[in-house]
């Protein structure tokens, strides 16, 4: 728990804003924070939110604004504190693969863009896959291609790249000569595609999962989603997760 | 000045604070360990559990609500086996634990308690008669007098630990069940648990939790669950762990003003795992501020003093 | 598309949107015209009324708490006669009247229905049960089915004005006094009435209200509410009014969503005394978006959509 | 319920603030508004605070940091929105007297600033006496200084004025030769005091009340003080105060 200073509060569309904190954090890509909003009891409970980058001094979130208490830290102001819970759960999983294909749905780029920046450091060719409903919603693409070495866009109304899902950009991989990792986030309805058409090629990925968190340190149950392997068994997303092999999960 | 003594008696145990954490909250202490050093704690109450493993309910199992938590976990937990083992673990702490037992009869928690009589890790049993999670034949466990004196009574012949009865808030008179319990030779009892609650989602047009119901924790039931503190404590002899929405030491206070022994600490830790701590230094802080030497003296003092002033203004009256 | 149809019966009444403010929370309505045209309201629900003028409890009879308030006012009332000039007042809004009756026995009720029976003014009485803040034997009032009952039987013999009891929610089982009271005869039940609580200042070492004990109310209360509509709304099968820290449309909806007929705001007056005027407007937005024709499609609607969903995982299962 | 921009917002000492709002308001001395502190629900109810001043496009206020709430109004910032509803209640009431005298203790001297602005622009005398802890409670004790005739002051620990309570200024007044009309605001124990020696020189006080309001319109009788004229009847402070004649209340 640790209070952090607001260096910059920036919208990068008209509902999402990039928030970059004075720092130093030890996350790895996949890992989140959990953000206190409020210093009342309305809202009570902490906001989960990704690491988004990390520098040497300092660190970023990006965040849609889903509901009253992201309209609230909307509010928040350079020079401001957020007071910080974490980084908490486990992160991505390394590959030894020399190639990464990251899908991202709308603010899912959240926690892929600091994997993206991580995996090209350490010399990986990242694939990066990014869908959304029209071409705002995909946040921030311009730092990302910076970063990646591929960049394919979708968007469900056309306005910017493929005019459909996402998914249908996965398509043309499936036949890629060279083996390489999944990895996904974004709205379930888009993961539970992904990995229905990985498993279809007996691939799996790695998945990011969002649920109403409470502690998000593992101690209430409450954040849990069934293992599909084990009837009756559930795992924690917040420390478990939140990503998941989608073998175990859907 | 010397410290003020926050000891406080519950049973045979000896705490050396009147603040733990509530069980359900701070699974069976592992997950805060990194936070803070657990042995500031007076004691460490671990999740309900029961005899074999139990899977809890299908998610979703939250809701966030005004100044409070709807949860529906239904008691997932590893069994007595593992936690056993994992409360071993917390042995070298040297604070008292305290074992929230759980079932679906009154076998159930009779089998729990045999497997963990002749435990040394445990020190005080908590029958958790009262998760709203649960029913037994349509109603809670807990809401029936009756039922909490019988399994009070048969709890009490397989152990010589500790025993603690966990009330339900969901009664019309929750005295009337904290006295039953005592009948039944509870040591201490613990209140309240969770409000029974639940959440739409009005886009959806559904219940948010998958189980419909839940139970309300946080903020929100404060004052509902201090009016029961204040109530079962004038009602019974026996020590009273006050709980339901403390945030801070002054919330914490309130408890003990109104009758409290001890008080437990749960949806709080979620927003800040320090809460225990900082209610512990705030507790001291108040007891030095008002130059009472021990935590105890406080301990119904609302109360002696709402006895007072009524008998004044009755004088003054007639 | 034509503007949806709001309009919902409740006995004999018909009101033109399901949406009133709550009784104690809008006195006789003279406080709150100057804010808002009382001609939109669905209905106008009076401050509780005894025959003769009560004065009301001590002060301090107010207390804030976490999302939601305390209050104490012991059913301050300027007596029937007094009541009914400021009633008539509020003819010319040509919105039903709806007189919340109380009294410490069931001849005080019998009393004021009796007064107001043969007055146009006024279309309906609600039985207010439930005050926290009254006790008739050490126990409140509406916390017995039997004695609701019997109430209920013997107002509706003195009336053919719409009968509704209000109940209380400091109860093990909400249900069977809603049962009670339709058994009696009451042709819709509201609910529900403040929450039992308190609240203690840590200076003063004593309790904040001169009441020692007072309601709940406000948006802290509302799991409990809609989970009580929830449970009533299943048993019986007269209209449900539904009320319990409404704040806006979205609360409005879930209450309706839960089985409520209609809905009563009150504690959300004090923060924003549009809340009624807001909720009516985000009610019909609700309808309009989602294609529904008749604010009665909707109520219970999550009920239905839930019942289904259990109905398809038992056959998934089987 | 109107919004109001805040124009400026400035401490007056370390536990109070002073607050300009833009726009008009009709106002009497002595009404005040209910201020909205939060838009969630923590905390639930407005804030009670008088009308501190009162100008041809702009308003003022004057809080003591006392709590929660008012700790939160003072984050706000200039050119943020107040949410306000009044002004409510019955203010000072008129005099016919040439003179007044005004006893104001601590954050008392709220609403009677505006009082004293108001009577003397009608051309009445103004005495003001001001008591406090210490100097520094003396909120704006300055721009008091100079609208009244007369300033007298008092602190508990002596720092400026009087050493002694305020109460002991009001002394040599009683034997004045003019009659004068006498209005207070501060502490309920010290308005009880100058009650109590007011009425054993025949003289009677208003005073300006505080309790704890809810509805502040007088709909919810919580906010009530008993009136000691009739037993068994209350005085909502909202509506039928916050003024009222000292023989009645005390
Ligand atoms: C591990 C994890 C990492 C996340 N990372 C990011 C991120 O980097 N950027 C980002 O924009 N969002 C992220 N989210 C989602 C984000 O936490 C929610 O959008 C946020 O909590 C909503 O809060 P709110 O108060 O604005 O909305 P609310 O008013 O609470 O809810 C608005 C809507 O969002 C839903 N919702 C609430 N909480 C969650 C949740 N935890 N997950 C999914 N839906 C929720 C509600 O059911 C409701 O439909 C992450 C979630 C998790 C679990
Ligand atoms: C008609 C009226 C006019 C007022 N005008 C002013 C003013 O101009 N300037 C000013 O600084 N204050 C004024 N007050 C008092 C002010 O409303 C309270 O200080 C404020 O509401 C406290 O809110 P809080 O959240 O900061 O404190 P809280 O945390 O709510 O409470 C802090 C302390 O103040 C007490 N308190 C809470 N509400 C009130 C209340 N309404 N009256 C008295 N004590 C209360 C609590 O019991 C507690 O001891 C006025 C009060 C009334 C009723
Ligand atoms: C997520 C969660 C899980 C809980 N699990 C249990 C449990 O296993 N056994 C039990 O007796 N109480 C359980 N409770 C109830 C708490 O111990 C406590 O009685 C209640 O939450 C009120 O305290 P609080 O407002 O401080 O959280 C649980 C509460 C929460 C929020
Ligand atoms: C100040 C106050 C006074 C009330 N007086 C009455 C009353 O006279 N009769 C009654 O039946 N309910 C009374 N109630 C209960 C409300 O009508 C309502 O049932 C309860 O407050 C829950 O709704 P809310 O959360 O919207 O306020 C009162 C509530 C408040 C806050
Ligand atoms: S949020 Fe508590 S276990 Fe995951
Ligand atoms: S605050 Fe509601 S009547 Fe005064």
């Amino acid at each position: 728990m640790v209070n952090y200073e607001i260096l910059a509060h920036e919208e990068v569309a008209a509902d999402a804003k990039y928030i970059v904190l004075a720092g130093k954090i030890a996350a790895v890509p996949g890992q989140f924070l959990q953000v206190r909003i409020s210093e009342t009891n309305d809202p009570l409970l902490r906001r989960p939110l990704s690491v988004h980058d990390c520098h040497e001094n300092s660190f970023s979130l990006l965040y849609r604004i889903a509901g009253r208490g992201t309209a609230m830290l909307a509010q928040k102001k350079t020079g401001d504190n957020l007071n910080i819970l974490g980084p908490l759960g486990k992160g991505f999983p390394h590959t030894t693969l020399p190639t990464a294909l990251l899908v991202a749905g709308g603010i899912g780029v959240a926690p892929l863009f600091y994997l993206a920046r991580c995996l090209a450091e350490k010399g990986k060719k990242v694939v990066f896959l990014f869908g959304a409903r029209q071409a705002e919603a995909l946040y921030r693409r311009r730092e990302l291609a910076e970063i990646v070495s591929e960049l394919h866009l979708a968007t469900d109304n056309g306005s910017t790249g493929l005019h459909g899902p996402v998914t249908e950009l996965l398509e043309s991989f499936w036949e890629y000569q060279v083996k390489f990792e999944i990895y996904a986030c974004g709205p379930a309805l888009m993961l539970q595609e992904i990995s229905r058409l990985a498993a279809g090629h007996d691939r799996d990925v790695h998945v990011s999962l969002e649920t109403q968190l409470a502690c998000g340190v593992g101690a209430c149950l409450g954040c849990v989603v069934a293992d599909r392997t084990q009837p009756g068994k559930y795992f924690r997303v917040c420390s478990e997760g939140p990503v998941f092999n989608s073998k175990v999960v859907f | 000045m010397s410290k003020p003594d926050l000891n406080v008696n519950i049973g045979k145990m000896k705490l050396k604070n009147p603040v733990m954490p509530a069980s359900g909250c701070f699974g069976y202490g592992e997950e805060y360990a990194s936070y803070f050093d657990l042995s500031r704690l007076g004691a460490i109450v671990v999740k309900g559990t029961t005899r074999e493993p139990w899977p809890g309910n299908l998610p979703p199992r939250l809701a966030e609500t005004s100044a409070g938590l709807l949860n529906a976990i239904g008691l997932q937990n590893p069994g007595a086996v593992e936690a056993l083992a994992k409360i071993r673990t917390l042995a070298h702490y040297g604070v008292p634990v305290i074992l929230n037992v759980a079932g679906h009869s009154a076998d159930d928690y009779c089998e729990v308690i045999k497997f963990f009589a002749e435990e040394k890790a445990v020190e005080a049993f908590e029958l958790n008669v009262s998760c709203p999670n649960l029913t037994a034949g349509g109603m809670a466990f807990g809401t029936d007098p009756e039922i909490v004196y019988r399994l009070t009574s048969r709890a009490k012949q397989l152990t010589d630990k500790t025993l603690i009865v966990k009330l339900s808030p969901n009664v019309t008179d929750i005295a009337a069940v904290a006295l039953a319990a005592e009948r039944g030779g509870a040591d201490a009892v613990s209140l309240i648990n969770t409000l029974l609650g639940m959440a739409i989602d009005i886009s959806k047009k559904e219940p948010v939790l998958a189980n419909v119901t839940g139970g309300l924790s946080g903020p929100a039931v404060k004052p509902v669950a201090l009016r029961m503190v204040w109530q079962v404590s004038a009602a019974v002899d026996i020590p009273v762990i006050g709980m339901g929405g403390i945030c801070c030491a002054a919330d914490a206070l309130e408890f003990i003003l109104a009758g409290a022994s001890a008080v437990a600490i749960g949806t709080a830790l979620f927003t800040n795992p320090l809460t225990c701590l900082q209610a512990i230094d705030g507790i001291t802080a108040y007891l030095e501020e008002n130059v009472v030497a021990t935590v105890k003296e406080i301990v119904g003092l609302a109360r002696k003093n709402q006895a007072q002033k009524r008998e004044e203004n009755q004088c003054g009256k007639s």
